[in-house]
């Protein structure tokens, strides 16, 4: 368990400090079922950061979407520090943007929060029903308890915890310059069961799937924006000049897209789940990046996101790699 | 106008009467509701809070061609929709339906907008009354509410086994005849203002919007903003699911010889929505972005036409992954001192 | 009125082996399937998967990419880079059901025409019995 | 005006002439002088100085410009168009005497022309912000006794990048007030040298019965306003044209607002009067 007074403590420490600008945490939200990602950029606000099983969010996508406005003539750039709180499956997007060289490690503050699993507000929200209250949850063994509209309720924690709690490898952080708890047992493994089952279907029936799912999408580009890797300024499916995505919603662009988005976090991917989460149509569009997690492991043996010194996956090669379609 | 009312049971046979209509209703895909032509009257069915993707796409849809042309040839063909080709949209909820009647004003506004006002034109709307507001409804404080009439054809409730129908317009009269209903009796009336007082009281989240559109340009610089644009993910979610939105982009396409320019749904909440190709632009970051969103919806918009640009359903801040709680920013609009300090 | 069904190839060949391979096919009289639309690249390397993606959605019902047997490469190692892309980019595309024929890669030295027409017909044989790529062609959708 | 039942559709007109008005290469200007291909279309087109019209190319898509002819030149429109690297702007500097294109107009505000009657008119334009102000200008001329003294301040980097240079000399041989800079010495540059603001405060216009117009780079405009009320010129008195992305035109699409405003249909010309309580205007 995490103590909140203690995590503010080291916030308010590290906010306090001049070279610090702001520190991305979670804060309560305004209802529901899931906390607010919050940016403070005082030390008087640290009484707002909580952590409990709501804070699914991954505060390293925040980093990024920063915008900096061009720096006015005469004026020196902010190079003050970003903090950020990371829960292990978040550190591992702060390992990987270091591996892609998305900034320096001096420029961020990363303080750890051991994990032990957050809730899917869509499986709570089946369980208990809609509130317009924010819903506090503690863990208590392996159950859940939760305040819903002043009631107290509990539910197993299986039937709640997110699915990527479900094979959760790395519930400490794998990159920090403090803890702000105790690390924690992992208590997960990842076998790809779920690659495996979908994989058994023929192509017709996979492809039935997938015309379903992407001819739902309204191309929100939630999906791309909370994506901590995808932070490139400019994105290709946006891009005019040249046009290789439209903009129109068909299944023949949709697809298109969601196909680009998957392949460029091809050995990227650290599986944070939150563009399944974001998702206002419940794309389950994990379903791609998960296959590509899979067959980068098996295929040259490499997982992103968890060593900083390795090298990005498509920048290197080794010239033993597998190639048995190649004619 | 009249009273009508059929029995749950008989809802297929109800819609199967509908022959002269396009009959569009919500369907389901997975958890996913939108409105949809109706191909089976017996899959329909009125069990549902709301639809995710708001009914705005019936009248003004993702992607919609304006006109075809082939290279090197001068004519160009227009896509008009056609008036009277008529629809009926089944169940479409009392907020949805209002969200039209403030986005009828911009597409009525000076150019008149041919495309979306022969949609309009040719729909027959059957609103169906909310008897479960969701946690997030807050329709009775942005002049709606969960029976609310306005810009409506016609109203349903659903009153235990039977669906009372009250008609409010010429053409609603003449689809509930065409359905073949019979009248209904003061048992369903009296059922239906039950309904809606239990509804009323069911909803909890309120706004007094009273001030907000003049205090808003005041608070160009104010550093609230930051508080929410800062984990603003600068998507879709809550410009393209929100009913009034109606911002969109115009593309040429090009297939072989054969061309079309269409327009899509746009959002101000892209950084390349008002990108100019010098690469300036004038909503640089999420803060100038988000102040837009809000300043646009409840403060330009009720300049231009006396009428805010929100009805209070509540999708933005349900599918906002990033909890920016629309009601919570407007709150800190009331909030804010005007003299607060500025921005750096 | 059963005419048989001839696939589109779009096959993007290096400059430096596999345009070179085709050059040869052809002096040296070789015939291979007309089915192939050639696009010729600096390097394997070169090509971006989303150039596959798109030639799918213009209406290629099969997709080669053909570069320098590894070692050979004129730039040391881009078939080693497109390697490893186009082999997760083929497993990406048949996780969304796309039928793995249509998406091929070869290496074809600038001396081996005749493994080049080979190349041509296995891959031709391929998309043939995939059939017509219609899953997420642009067909004018919504026009 | 516009096909009434349906403001997306454009006209088809045909390209009469074309020509580069700086250097051909990066951000060339090339005037388009077109004819539209149904000369029906000319029994309803009425445009006034200021009023801007989609241009695009099919296929492509469209833009906004402004029409930089002036009303009062019968019988075609003039764009001139920078290629500032867009799609669009790319697109239609290939185009050349003979070619088609779309034009959807006329679309926005106008400089408000008869309100302006019997006053001075100051003119101060920079690099391509002169296509605007061409309308205006030789609108002037053509009603010359309806109007003052007419004044045409101009400037750009460099002797090249002068857009309409041909006229210059039409104008002084007018009497009309004709004064250039560079920002760059050159030789035998025979006027001034520096940028526009300082030209501006070197003439030195009178703002008694004075109406000044202006465009430019929004660093121009910014400079020149400033300068302009230090010569005593009050907002109400100073006019100038915004610019924002575009895509419908009419006010629906709903990108180009500047504030409540909507820069195509509410503007492009705006007063500095009404620019001064829109904080947006200069983002």
């Amino acid at each position: 368990m995490v103590d909140e007074k203690n995590l503010r403590d080291k916030a308010k420490e590290v906010l306090e400090r001049d070279d610090v600008r702001r520190l991305i945490g979670w804060a309560r939200g305004t209802y529901g079922y899931e906390s607010a990602p919050v940016v403070l950029k005082d030390a008087s606000e640290v009484d707002k950061l909580i952590f409990d099983p709501t804070c699914v969010q991954n505060p390293a996508s925040f980093i990024t979407l920063e915008e900096k406005k061009p720096v006015p003539r005469g004026q020196e750039p902010d190079t003050r520090k970003v903090a950020v709180l990371v829960k292990g499956c978040d550190s591992r997007a702060i390992v990987q943007q270091l591996v892609e060289k998305a900034y320096d490690r001096e420029g961020v503050i990363v303080l750890g929060v051991p994990c032990t699993g957050v809730v899917d507000r869509r499986k709570a929200a089946k369980m208990f029903g809609d509130t317009s209250e924010p819903v506090e949850i503690s863990e208590e063994g392996d159950k859940y308890v939760l305040t819903v509209n002043g009631e107290k309720k509990e539910a197993p924690k299986a039937e709640l915890v997110a699915d990527k709690c479900l094979r959760c490898r790395y519930p400490n952080p794998l990159v920090y310059d403090m803890l702000v708890a105790d690390e924690v047992e992992k208590w997960a493994d990842d076998e790809f069961a779920d690659v495996d089952e979908f994989a058994g279907q023929t192509p017709e029936e996979k492809w039935k799937f997938w015309e379903e799912q992407f001819s739902k999408c309204i191309r929100c580009y939630s999906c791309r924006n909370v994506c901590p890797m995808c932070y490139c300024v400019e994105c290709v499916v946006t891009k005019q000049k040249p046009q290789w995505t439209r903009r129109a919603t068909d299944i023949s662009e949709n697809t298109a897209y969601h196909i680009q988005r998957a392949w460029h976090l091809a050995g990227r991917c650290i599986e944070c789940m939150e563009c399944q989460r974001v998702c206002p149509v419940d794309i389950p569009i994990m379903t791609l990046n998960r296959k590509l997690t899979r067959d980068v492991k098996e295929m040259f043996e490499y997982e992103p996101g968890v060593d900083v010194e390795a090298e990005p996956l498509l920048a290197c090669y080794n010239p033993q790699d597998p190639e048995e379609y190649i004619m | 106008m009249g009273d009508f009312k059929f029995a749950k049971d008989k809802m297929a046979e109800v819609i199967g009467a509908l022959k002269d209509y396009q009959v569009l209703a919500p369907k389901a895909v997975g958890d996913v509701l939108r409105f949809q032509p109706v191909e089976d009257p017996a899959q329909v069915s009125l069990d549902y809070p709301n639809t995710n993707v708001p009914p705005k796409e019936l009248m003004f849809p993702e992607t919609e061609t304006l006109f075809k042309y082939r290279v090197g040839q001068t004519d160009i063909e227009p896509e008009v929709p056609d008036a009277s080709a008529r629809r009926l949209i089944f169940g479409i909820r009392p907020c949805d339906a209002l969200a039209y009647t403030i986005v009828d004003k911009l597409y009525a506004w000076d150019f008149p907008d041919p495309y979306y006002q022969k949609r309009r034109e040719a729909t027959v709307l059957f609103g169906f009354a909310c008897s479960e507001p969701a946690a997030n409804c807050f329709c009775p404080s942005m002049g709606g509410g969960p029976a609310s009439e306005k810009g409506l054809d016609a109203l349903m409730f659903d009153v235990g086994d039977t669906i009372y129908v009250k008609t409010l317009t010429d053409k609603g009269e003449e689809a509930a005849k065409a359905m073949g209903l019979e009248a209904a009796g003061e048992a369903q009336m009296k059922a239906a203002d039950a309904q809606e007082k239990e509804a009323l009281a069911k909803i909890k989240r309120t706004l007094d919007h009273s001030g907000i559109p003049e205090k808003l340009p005041s608070l160009y610089d104010h550093t609230m903003w930051e508080r929410f644009s800062d984990r603003c993910l600068s998507c879709g979610i809550c410009t393209f699911l929100c009913p009034t939105c109606h911002c969109f982009d115009i593309q040429d396409e090009m297939e072989g010889f054969d061309g079309r320019r269409a327009r899509m749904w746009d959002t101000c909440m892209f950084s390349e929505y008002t990108l100019h190709t010098s690469g300036h632009n004038p909503r640089p970051t999420r803060k100038e972005r988000t102040r837009n969103r809000i300043s646009h919806k409840y403060s330009y918009f009720p300049e231009k036409f006396d009428v805010i640009a929100c009805v209070g359903c509540g999708r933005c801040i349900n599918y906002c992954p990033v909890n920016i709680d629309l009601l919570d920013i407007l709150e800190d609009v009331k909030k804010a001192e005007v003299k607060e300090a500025k921005t750096a | 009125m059963s005419e048989e069904f001839e696939p589109n190839i779009v096959a993007f060949l290096c400059n430096w082996c596999s345009y070179a391979g085709a050059d040869l096919a052809g002096t040296s009289r070789m015939h291979y399937l007309p089915n192939i639309k050639i696009i010729r690249v600096m390097c394997s390397g070169r090509v971006n998967p989303l150039f596959l993606v798109n030639a799918l959605q213009q209406g290629a019902d099969g997709v080669l990419i053909s570069g320098c047997h590894p070692g050979d490469c004129h730039y040391l190692e881009g078939n080693y880079f497109a390697r490893r892309r186009f082999m997760l980019m083929r497993k990406l595309l048949e996780h969304v059901g796309v039928d793995p024929g249509r998406v091929n890669m070869s290496w074809v030295s600038a001396s081996e025409g005749a493994k080049f027409k080979e190349v041509i017909d296995e891959t031709v044989a391929m998309a043939k019995e995939a059939g017509p790529m219609d899953q997420f062609r642009r067909r004018q959708l919504n026009w | 005006m516009m096909d009434e039942s349906n403001p997306y559709l454009p006209y088809i007109a045909r390209i009469e002439d074309a020509w580069y008005e700086t250097p051909v290469g990066d951000r060339a200007v090339k005037t388009f002088k077109v004819n539209f291909v149904d000369d029906k279309v000319w029994d309803t087109w009425s445009h006034r100085p200021g009023n801007c019209a989609m241009v695009g190319r099919l296929g492509i898509g469209e833009s906004m410009f402004c029409i930089s002819s002036s009303p009062t030149e019968k019988g075609y429109l003039r764009f001139s168009i920078m290629n500032s690297g867009g799609k669009v702007t790319n697109a239609l500097h290939e185009l050349e005497a003979g070619d088609t294109i779309t034009v959807r107009g006329p679309l926005g505000n106008s400089f408000p022309m008869e309100e302006w009657e019997g006053k001075n008119i100051v003119s101060i334009g920079g690099g391509i912000g002169q296509a605007p102000l061409r309308p205006v200008i030789n609108y002037v001329r053509a009603n010359k006794a309806k109007y003052g003294d007419l004044k045409v301040l101009y400037g750009a980097r460099t002797s090249d990048l002068h857009c309409f240079k041909g006229e210059f000399d039409e104008y002084r041989e007018e009497g009309t007030a004709c004064h250039l800079a560079i920002d760059v010495e050159e030789k035998d540059w025979p006027h001034f040298v520096g940028f526009v603001p300082d030209l501006l405060m070197e003439v030195a216009p009178k703002p008694e019965n004075t109406i000044a117009v202006t465009c430019g780079p929004p660093i121009l405009i910014k400079f020149v306003t400033q300068n302009l009320e230090k010569l005593g010129f009050k907002a109400e008195q100073i006019y100038t044209t915004l610019e924002e992305r575009m895509k419908c035109g009419i006010g629906k699409c709903g990108r180009c607002n500047v504030g409540s405003l909507y820069v195509c249909k509410d503007g492009p010309v705006f007063d500095y009067a009404t620019l001064k309580t829109i904080p947006e205007a200069f983002a």
